[in-house]
């Protein structure tokens, strides 16, 4: 992995506590996702909180980079943001589809 | 220490994946394990100074073979649960793969640590291939050859696939997604032309490209748009073949151009054109990708007479 | 001229895709002109001597290798005539058999894919080759729709485990040696335990490849699902494309050391395609099912001939083997012509639809016939001259009994099962009915080939002495 | 130097085992659908053992110009042509499961 | 040495048969006109040829063609006195059978198949007489098989399907075994052209292993066909065939095939010398003379007349192996001149009883008592024919059972002569009750009424007229058996040939 320049000792400290926090998100959401009881709340549970750790994850990460790199990050995040978004309603639609059949 | 740590880490976790996709009681449950695998294998690429192929396996190993999968469990229709094997059927397998992995592990430790004569072959003859980055270099230059067979494989397999494609079924979409993709498409144009022009120099080139463009251009498809893309129009079929056509036929150029030399060489382009002639097909290979991977999975049965399904399924419903 | 092979069928594939209507057209001219181009190169190779090219021009293991020895022009030559020949046929039967217009590109791409196999000496190339090679056949066979899925399926998923194998030891190769072509490996190569292991799982990929017993168990399935001039392209040639490179390994690179080790390997397998296939054939109640199972077997003759040829190093033993590949490539495309037509016409897959087909179509069985005295090596055919060289380069060695004996044995094997054809066609009692009335010309060029095997014999002093020089 | 080494034979390892898990889940099976997976695990073992290989010659301070780049030629290769191949295998198996499906009366694989 | 056409004569005689046969099997069914004159033709033309490849060889002359085969063995076709024999009976012999044929087949379906089958079994088996080498005549020898096999199976009937499967079952292992034979001795000696005194002389010392191998496995190729005995077992049953097929495979085509094959074998391969060398001369005598005896027992049992006649073709064909096994040049005149001999008596026979299952529908020798009198020119042949086969002077059959008789004697043979006189003794038991039968029983069996197949003869004419040449043949072979034109005077100039190379 790349290592930019020096990084005084409180961006360190808030780059790590941001990962950290991503990576809590992340976990949450996989752990919901294998433990929560129907599509619905797995959705819920997977979207939110990916978004939101990728976000955070994200963020941690702007410390070490440079500013083009750091737009490009943003820009990824945002079209995962849009499409997780996205791929959510689509799923919704079909279980409730499926569920109206039933 | 920690890059091995690292090393260990995702090793670890491809091998419980394979196993776990290779295992799991349901297929479907095997196939997003094996996507999730494919996307651990880019990343072990990368890791391993191959980050072309890490894009590569990216989209064309996990995406589009994911993708492919996944179109298959739904053609299939209603999953049955898989067949439970008794022990014995599974154990006798086991015992015999695990031989085999002893003599495999055997085999691999064994193998030199000192890399062979060709690298540095291809960097002496770089300069003279007309492109800078050595992947591209081998694959359109030194060993073209190869990629040309590619293509055709690629084609192939469009080709059987369009014969036994299933007549096409009609869904509404919706109208966010569909949006969300016109809004998609032009970004990953954009991408898939940065990344073919990267590929001169560094990671990047005409199948990653290729692929990129039909991951856009499949969910576009699936989003009921690009109506024109499909085999039954000319265009899209000159497309498809174009990569092949103006591979051949710079081939073909070449040989003429050559044609003075007492013993005019296949496939080798003049060095002050090369890079043209790469690039030029580069692109064209591009498209002709993009649109036979795209084919390949929204697979629909064309109008044109090269698919038995629909006469097939006359027949079945006289019957 | 090389080049020209090669382009001619790829061009016409891909403007068969653009005009599908013209397909049949092109198709059929691409493969009169190659058979002509693969003559005159055959002529000019076996004039001026082999020819070996680097591609590109790039220095020697950079560059793919291509090789025109005079076995690869034969192959090339038997490619395009065979091309020509089943083109015609299917052009004579499109009309009846309702034969897919996706048969055309297919075809001359499986052609080309030959062509490029017969050439390459690289072993990743060969690699892309056989791909190619596995792709067409089973879109050639899923040709014939439902019932020929499963099958193509099971084909295809055999061949990609084959495909992995062979690849899998040319990494290892590659890992030990850093290079990828036959000459420059065969220069470096030593026998230890990894080009041991390399050499085998690739033989084990082309082993399941070349449906080589004990590794044929798809062969019959998909040779007797397709339709009759596919099933007829590939039983004579698609098998023999891993065949050859099977042969490559084990002549050219192996040391001899490892070939004598693996010699009995290979000539028990043989043996044993040889009965195998034979009983199946007597047994099996469907008449393609038969021919495809007469594959297993006459490949069995090959692979006897490989072993024997590594044990014994004779060339009058890699001439029979080639011999042996020839004949029968020409014999079964006859075969498989004249029962595809016989079953055709008579309406049936069942052995017992050919009953008193002596009668109602006495030239389609005649052509089976006449095919089917060369698979069982009767004079003066190719199949006899394969046979005649294999015992001859035999009794070269001094007490070698039992391998004539096997012989012995394996022929009345092919006896049996092509008579028992045949005394079928000869029942009176109640002859099957036509459908509707035999075509002539689809008979006709049936029968062709079958001539053909036959008049090998007249060219049989050239042809052992072509293939003779080329084992040394 | 060390760590290089013993990285390197880890993903040695890792590949040849890859590739027995995808013979394991071949020979096993029993779905169609489960084959063409392991063998596409089987393939992805033998590129990463290719790419291993190719590793090789970058040496210990890794700088991705170095790798074997005929290497990575030959995989980007074998990538295309194992995802043309599984391609055709699942479009043949969507049509096997569909004329299964059109027969009720005969009972699925 | 001659003009230029001569050396294409071999060929000629080959082709004569071979392209009429060809256009037969694209004739209609009812284009029977064309098909007679076609086949006529042929014939006519085939023994001019003959004739005038006989004057030349009879001044000494010997004819080659020869094309390029496999290498070290060329396809050579050559014109000597011994092939001329051969030649001689099979064409005389194609002649009688085609008419014979004609007569028989008329109105029955298929006859475009038959006569085209039946040209090239003749075609094939003058190819096997003039055969130059080893490799030729191996070649002939399985065309010889598959252009028999149509014809044994051409009824189609089950019995006829079984009779061709056991034909071909074993045939062709004894093509097999020939083959391996030729190829064994090949590699040792190549495959030059026969000739008197053999070729394998110069190897008898250093491989006679291989070569003892190769005659085992050559004569028991030959012996498939030639019926020794415990490859006997396809001849009694191809008698389902119609008669003139039983008539051709028996006196000329099969049977002869094997046996000739097995007189190029000793005389111009091995040759007497090496013969001797290798003592592979008695258990060949010793098998034969088996066979001669085990032959005439079974027929001495057998109750339908073809399957009597089949046994009957066992034994006596063994007489020729026998003269040619002695190494005598006595008894190889004996042998020789039995092998037209016994051709031309044999397929009298067959035609009788062809004639008899034609006309009266009888095929038990219980049911022809009294046929004598319905049908005298028939029993006439027939009681000629059978008397020669027991060696009754002055048929030819007792000129070369005279031979025999002498060879035997001359080469100390005293075994030999008692199975002679035992067997002949068989022969007369299993023949004249037959005969008393015809002449001396009153009628037995229900027979169609007269006048079926022909207004004024007891039979069509052309069932009739072969029979009663080769009847004459019979007396006339034995009673002139001194002149210049019998085949007992062409086979001393042969045996003169062969014996007195060096």
């Amino acid at each position: 992995m790349s290592v930019g320049g020096e990084l005084s000792v409180i961006s360190t400290l808030l780059s790590s506590a941001l990962l950290l926090t991503g990576l809590l998100f992340f976990i949450a959401g996989s752990v919901a996702m294998l433990r929560f009881p129907d599509s619905y709340s797995r959705l819920h549970a997977v979207t939110k909180a990916d978004s939101l750790g990728l976000g955070s994850i994200i963020a941690g990460l702007m410390f070490y980079c440079n500013w083009w790199q750091n737009l490009l990050m943003l820009l990824i995040w945002l079209l995962v943001l849009a499409s997780g978004t996205v791929s959510c309603q689509l799923l919704a639609r079909f279980c409730k589809t499926k569920q109206d059949q039933a | 220490m920690s890059l091995l740590l690292f090393d260990v880490l995702l090793c670890g976790l491809l091998l419980a994946l394979a196993l776990a996709s290779v295992l799991s009681r349901q297929l479907s449950h095997a196939v997003i394990l094996y996507i999730a695998f494919g996307l651990l294998m880019a990343l072990t690429w990368a890791r391993l100074a191959a980050p072309d192929l890490a894009l590569a396996e990216a989209a064309i190993g996990a995406g589009l073979t994911g993708a492919l999968c996944f179109t298959a469990l739904a053609r299939q229709g209603k999953l049955a649960a898989s067949p439970t094997l008794s022990w014995q059927q599974r154990c006798w397998p086991a015992l015999f793969v695990l031989v085999t992995l002893f003599g495999l592990l055997l085999l691999v430790l064994q193998l030199p640590a000192k890399p062979g004569p060709l690298p540095a072959l291809v960097m002496q003859q770089l300069a003279a291939s007309g492109v800078s980055h050595p992947v591209t270099a081998v694959l359109l230059n030194f060993r073209s050859w190869d990629t040309l067979l590619e293509l055709l494989v690629l084609l192939l397999a469009l080709l059987g696939t369009l014969q036994v494609a299933p007549a096409p079924v009609y869904q509404s979409s919706w109208v966010l997604s569909r949006s969300w993709s016109q809004l998609l498409a032009p970004l990953i144009i954009v991408l898939a032309g940065y990344l073919l022009w990267a590929g001169a120099h560094q990671p990047g080139g005409a199948f990653q490209a290729g692929a990129l463009l039909a991951a856009g251009a499949v969910v576009l498809k699936l989003n009921h748009q690009l109506n024109w893309l499909a085999w039954r129009n000319i265009w899209v079929r000159f497309f498809a073949i174009a990569g092949l056509t103006v591979f051949v036929a710079a081939v073909l150029t070449a040989w003429l151009l050559s044609g003075a030399l007492a013993e005019p060489v296949w496939l080798r382009w003049p060095p002050e054109l090369a890079k043209y002639i790469i690039l030029l097909i580069e692109i064209f290979a591009t498209l002709a990708i993009a649109i036979t991977l795209t084919l390949l999975v929204v697979a629909e049965q064309p109008a044109t007479p090269l698919s038995l399904a629909r006469q097939e399924d006359d027949e079945a419903a006289d019957g | 001229m090389m080049i020209l092979l090669l382009v001619l069928p790829l061009a016409a594939a891909l403007l068969m895709l653009l005009w599908p209507r013209i397909a049949p057209l092109l198709a059929l001219f691409s493969a009169a002109v190659c058979s002509f181009l693969a003559l005159q190169l055959l002529l000019q190779v076996s004039e001026q001597g082999t020819r070996y090219w680097l591609l590109a021009g790039w220095p020697s293991g950079l560059a793919i290798a291509w090789q025109a020895d005079t076995l690869s022009c034969l192959l090339i030559l038997l490619t395009a005539v065979l091309q020509l020949l089943v083109g015609f046929y299917a052009f004579a039967t499109r009309a009846r058999d309702k034969l897919s217009q996706g048969f055309w590109p297919l075809s001359s791409l499986l052609q080309l894919s030959l062509t490029a196999l017969w050439l390459s000496r690289d072993l990743f190339n060969l690699y892309v080759c056989l791909e190619l090679l596995a792709l067409v056949a089973v879109a050639l066979v899923s040709l014939s729709g439902r019932k020929a899925i499963k099958p193509a399926l099971n084909y295809l998923l055999l061949s990609l485990f084959g495909s992995l194998c062979y690849l899998l030891g040319v990494v290892l190769l590659y890992g030990a040696y850093g290079r990828l072509d036959i000459a420059g490996l065969v220069s470096q190569w030593q026998p230890n335990l990894l080009t041991n292991s390399a050499l085998l799982l690739m033989s084990l990929g082309l082993m399941l490849k070349a449906a080589l017993w004990p590794l044929h168990g798809w062969l019959p399935a998909a040779h007797a699902a397709a339709p009759a001039p596919v099933s007829a392209l590939l039983s004579a040639l698609v098998v023999k494309g891993p065949l050859f490179i099977l042969c490559l390994l084990w002549l050219q690179l192996a040391s001899t050391e490892q070939a004598q080790a693996m010699a009995p390997l290979f000539a028990g397998a043989g043996l044993a395609a040889l009965l195998f296939g034979g009983w199946s054939a007597l047994r099996t109640p469907f008449a393609k099912n038969l021919v495809a199972y007469s594959t297993v077997a006459q490949l069995g003759y090959a692979t006897l001939a490989l072993g024997l040829m590594l044990k014994f190093d004779q060339p009058l033993i890699f001439a029979a083997l080639w011999l042996f590949v020839l004949a029968h490539a020409l014999a079964k495309a006859a075969c498989f012509l004249a029962i595809g037509e016989m079953s055709g016409t008579l309406g049936g897959k069942r052995l017992t639809t050919l009953k008193g087909a002596s009668q109602t179509m006495p030239l389609a069985m005649f052509a089976f016939a006449v095919a089917g005295g060369s698979l069982i090596g009767l004079p003066p055919s190719g199949g006899f001259l394969a046979k005649w060289a294999l015992l001859q380069g035999l009794w070269l060695q001094e007490q070698q009994l039992f391998w004539p004996l096997a012989l012995v044995l394996a022929t009345l094997l092919s006896a049996a099962y092509v008579f028992r054809v045949v005394v079928l066609a000869f029942d009176r009692a109640d002859p099957v009915a036509p459908d509707f009335s035999p075509q002539v010309l689809p008979q006709w060029l049936a029968l062709l080939p079958a001539l053909a095997v036959w008049a090998m014999a007249l060219f049989s002093e050239p042809l052992l002495l072509l293939l003779r020089l080329e084992a040394l | 130097m060390v760590e290089f080494s013993s990285s390197l034979n880890l993903f040695l390892a890792t590949a040849a085992t890859l590739v027995a898990i995808g013979v394991y889940g071949f020979i096993v099976g029993p779905e169609p659908l489960r084959r063409i997976v392991a063998l596409n695990i089987i393939s992805a073992g033998i590129f990463m053992l290719m790419v291993v290989l190719a590793y090789r010659s970058a040496g210990p301070d890794a700088v991705s110009t170095l790798a074997d780049p005929v290497l990575h030629a030959l995989v980007l290769t074998g990538l295309v042509v194992a995802v043309s191949a599984t391609a055709f295998a699942l479009a043949l198996l969507a049509r096997l499961g569909k004329t299964t499906a059109d027969r009720p009366e005969e009972p699925g694989p | 040495m001659s003009p230029f056409w001569l050396s294409y004569l071999p060929l000629a005689i080959i082709l004569s048969s071979l392209l009429p046969g060809l256009i037969i099997f694209t004739l209609k069914e009812q284009q029977v006109k064309l098909r007679i004159a076609l086949n006529l033709l042929g014939v006519t033309v085939k023994l001019v040829l003959v004739l005038i490849m006989w004057q030349a060889v009879k001044a000494g002359a010997v004819f080659y063609f020869s094309v390029p085969f496999l290498p070290g063995a060329e396809l050579v076709l050559q014109g000597d006195a011994l092939s001329l024999l051969f030649v001689v009976l099979s064409s005389v012999l194609w002649l009688a059978t085609t008419i014979y044929a004609i007569g028989y087949l008329e109105n029955s379906p298929l006859r475009s198949r038959f006569f085209g089958y039946f040209s090239l079994c003749v075609s094939a088996t003058v190819g096997l007489a003039l055969s130059g080498n080893l490799v030729s005549f191996l070649l002939f020898y399985e065309l010889l098989t598959l252009a028999t096999f149509p014809l044994v199976v051409h009824r189609g009937t089950p019995e006829a399907l079984a009779a061709g499967r056991r034909y071909l079952a074993y045939t062709l292992s004894g093509g097999l075994l020939l083959l391996t034979g030729v190829a064994l001795l090949h590699s040792l000696v190549q495959s030059p052209q026969f000739i008197p005194g053999g070729y394998v002389s110069a190897v008898v010392s250093e491989h006679a292993g291989l070569l003892q191998l190769a005659f085992g496995l050559m004569i028991a190729g030959l012996g498939v066909k030639a019926a020794l005995l415990p490859l006997h077992g396809w001849l009694p049953q191809a008698m389902v065939a119609p008669a003139p097929v039983s008539a051709l495979l028996h006196a000329v085509a099969v049977v002869k095939a094997g046996a000739f094959g097995i007189i190029r074998l000793v005389y111009d391969v091995f040759g007497v010398d090496s013969m001797q060398q290798l003592q592979l001369a008695e258990p060949l005598m010793l098998l034969a003379a088996t066979t001669i005896l085990y032959g005439s027992w079974r027929a001495l049992a057998q109750q339908d007349i073809k399957k009597r006649l089949a046994y009957s073709t066992i034994s006596q064909v063994s007489y020729i192996t026998v003269g040619v096994a002695m190494l005598g040049p006595l008894a190889a005149v004996g042998g020789l001149v039995h092998l037209v001999h016994q051709g031309v008596m044999k397929i009298t026979l067959f035609f009788c009883a062809g004639n008899y299952a034609e006309t009266l529908g009888v095929h038990k020798i219980n049911e022809l008592n009294g046929a004598g009198r319905r049908m005298p020119l028939t029993s006439v042949a027939f009681t000629v024919a059978a008397l020669g086969m027991i060696g009754i002077p002055p048929t030819a059959g007792f000129i070369s059972k005279w031979y025999l008789g002498l060879g035997a004697v001359a080469t100390d043979n005293s075994l030999m002569l008692l199975v002679f006189v035992f067997s002949g003794l068989l022969n007369a038991a299993y023949f004249l009750p037959i005969v008393y039968r015809l002449w001396f029983l009153p009628q037995g069996g229900n027979w169609p009424k007269e006048q079926r197949l022909s207004a004024t003869l007891e039979t069509h004419w052309m069932l009739l007229l072969p029979m009663l040449f080769t009847a004459v043949l019979i007396i006339l072979m034995g009673v002139f058996a001194s002149t210049g034109v019998s085949p007992l005077s062409w086979t001393q100039l042969i045996v003169e040939r062969e014996f007195s190379y060096d």
